[in-house]
């Protein structure tokens, strides 16, 4: 068993400079990997240009990193919970690229599975497929959309093992699976860090060749984004 | 009478069929979900990664690991799922998911649709509706005729960016359903009390009435 | 709730004709689905394509097709291990494509997926390229590869619910998640078919919109092809 | 004396890094599991879908849903995992596998490999070695160096078709060990009691005898 068990959120860090690309999983504040985001924060890296669905809201998930403008470029679907996202982005401090969400995804799994570029219909005529190769399979029009390129993907998972295995619960997988491997080193924070062989090999979600640094967060605020209830 | 949000919620949910997997967006699409008729089997997907999703949860039951597209807490029916995005998106790009109902800011009359940016004003993304219209083969879009300028959605030709080309095949509003067809928007059912004129006024592009044209039922 | 449950393998196969091609998943003999293929010997179906990444052996799995001479064209990654198989390529009876097992997997899960072609390394500079768009990322060659296109998808799974969600054992899983609506019905063969709800939702490795119609097989051998053992 | 197959597999073990997801192929490569350095951390990969490969079971301890791609049936250590056959070749296609150890029929002095089709009467089909050996930085091919022919299998030119092009780095056979270099086959280190005379013979490509030419060392 290869270990990749690290002390807490600095170790994990260790390496991610001003200027990098990171991909960070979540879909909205849902599964995002708080514990390194916050250490992100404190850190001060700047220039960064992150890879991530969602830009948090102005005080939560990587809305915290674009208050104190560390995030140079941002790489999203959708971006509509931000107020200071969206003021950056008019104003010309920030950079955007928006790209469909299913195409996010697979360009993501795509630099994880050694895939240069794959051919997608999304975003055909609009646009998305500005600048870039379109061409017809089954008379259909389709447009190539290359793997994604990161220094570090920091992911976040319900349980995970010292061998770097992890599962994850709910939504809160979303983007992190297909993160996992695609960066050049990839973190992962998790719940609950349990020994190895205390998961089941059938159940695991991501095996640990995809992780290389794993450790426990300290504390999940796990905020909700938009309550909503029925009544009894 | 134009018809409330819901009621175009319950117009459109006529359209479900037994066995749809089917992709609500955000919006007037959600409360789809309140009105499957009776004795259909349907589940629905949420992008973020759940199939079969259920109804709100009861206060106090609520879990931040469980949402959906509009980051919503929900809940999940028996013989539910979830997965990853690349799966998810292998649902709707794979042309699994047998019906997609979403929101737009204009439709043109050749079947375009745009729903994600506002040009120097909006920009929220386009999330997965790229993805989804893309692949669909039958999408119907729901959403108020008119906005809140008094401005038709229903045009000639769109002045924003699209979201996706000729895939718009029926569209449910206020005060009508509509097929496209080569021709422009084709009218076939009103909202009750709702008048051609009333739905001409409306129509910023070529409007034909259908030989067919009923008036909306909800029994 | 959509209920796929159909009551038996004959029900399953309904619409499988003659000149089909039916993708079967499986690894050598393992998790293969020996209840459907028993089955397609019954019915007796010819000039069958069958996409797989083995052939069986000669008397089990997709061996007992090639027996009754059913298959017209097989494409898999390795064929090792069947005598009838050899003499039946060599002598010109069968028409086989080789393609590389990652390709293979890869080029099934692009079928799911919507993905209509993708880049890979694999096979470049080798026969398998000949007559294939290549090209360059980053330095290196890469060779252009289609979605597969398959009438039916017939895969096995330790157990599936009613709703056709599907959880494999073990490296029984292999090809055959990659398959689910790959082909245009997707059918799967269970060991152990439970009610909906009864199966973890966090632990279901194929969500049920990817199976048409499931049964629980009526018998499964499961035959071992290498029996390596230690001494204790 | 000429090694025997055990005696490469373990020479190759001492390619062996703590750290190292390692993938062995059939025949001699799956020996090298049998020799790990004790002391460093190596995990086996096989490519039908299992990560932390154990040893063979105990009798009556085999499991039909469990087995390698050799189709042995084998155990698992703790912290394994099973999965697909797309997320296997993701592992190897995306370059997260640090070793890959696999026989050849031919070796040319280019580092192309042959180990798949003998045209018109031999053919088992590639199985996985050509995404290995397309993707992988670290390749050793494990092999007997002359056939059962007595001809040289490390050669000027490939006369198979080839798995691989420009991607073998070492060479371990019976024999010695072999880098690949512009000039052609570098011996690096020859077997206990080999001559160099035997071992040119036995090469039918160019050989180069390293400057820091030293005997295989198993203590």
């Amino acid at each position: 068993m290869i270990n990749k068990e690290v002390r807490n959120v600095a170790a994990a860090l260790e390496g991610v400079e001003d200027g990098m690309t990171l991909m960070l999983g979540g879909f909205g504040l849902c599964g995002i990997p708080e514990n390194s985001i916050g250490a992100l924060v404190e850190i001060g890296v700047k220039n960064l240009t992150c890879i991530s669905n969602n830009a948090g809201v102005d005080d939560f998930g990587l809305g915290l990193l674009l208050q104190k403008k560390q995030i140079k470029k941002m790489i999203a679907s959708y971006v509509g919970e931000n107020a200071e996202f969206e003021r950056q982005m008019l104003s010309g401090e920030l950079e955007v690229e928006l790209t469909p969400q299913g195409t996010l995804a697979e360009r993501c799994r795509a630099a994880q599975a050694g895939i240069p570029a794959f051919y997608t219909p999304a975003g055909c005529g609009t646009e998305v497929a500005e600048g870039k190769e379109t061409r017809e399979f089954k008379g259909k029009m389709h447009v190539l959309e290359t793997a994604y390129e990161a220094d570090f993907s920091i992911v976040k998972a319900w349980k995970g093992d010292e061998a770097g295995n992890l599962i994850f619960k709910g939504t809160a997988r979303n983007f992190n699976p297909a993160m996992c491997g695609a960066g050049k080193i990839t973190i992962a924070e998790v719940e609950e860090l349990v020994p190895a062989g205390s998961l089941d090999p059938n159940q695991i979600h991501i095996p640990g060749i995809f992780v290389n640094r794993i450790f426990q967060g300290a504390k999940f605020e796990k905020r909700i984004e938009q309550r909503t209830v029925r009544s009894k | 009478m134009a018809l409330d949000k819901d009621t175009i919620a319950k117009r459109i949910a006529q359209e479900l069929k037994n066995g749809f997997y089917v992709n609500l967006g955000i919006g007037i699409p959600t409360l789809v979900a309140n009105h499957v008729p009776p004795g259909i089997a349907i589940e629905f997907q949420s992008e973020n990664g759940v199939m079969g999703m259920g109804q709100f949860p009861f206060e106090g039951e609520e879990d931040a690991d469980l949402i959906n597209a509009g980051k919503q807490t929900i809940t999940t029916m028996p013989g539910a799922s979830f997965f990853d995005s690349a799966v998810s998106f292998s649902m709707i790009r794979g042309k699994h998911i047998d019906l997609t109902v979403l929101g737009a800011m204009e439709v043109p009359e050749n079947g375009n649709i745009a729903n994600w940016k506002i040009p120097g004003k909006m920009v929220k993304g386009m999330g997965g509706a790229m993805d989804l219209v893309a692949s669909a083969e039958n999408i119907i879009v729901a959403m108020m005729q008119v906005n809140k300028r008094g401005e038709s959605k229903l045009l000639k030709r769109c002045s924003l960016p699209l979201t996706g080309i000729k895939c718009v095949k029926k569209i449910v509003t206020e005060l009508g359903v509509y097929e496209i067809i080569p021709e422009g928007f084709l009218l076939v059912e009103y909202a009750p009390g709702v008048s051609i004129k009333t739905i001409k006024n409306a129509t910023e592009g070529t409007l034909i009435v259908s030989d067919n044209l009923k008036e909306m039922s909800f029994s």
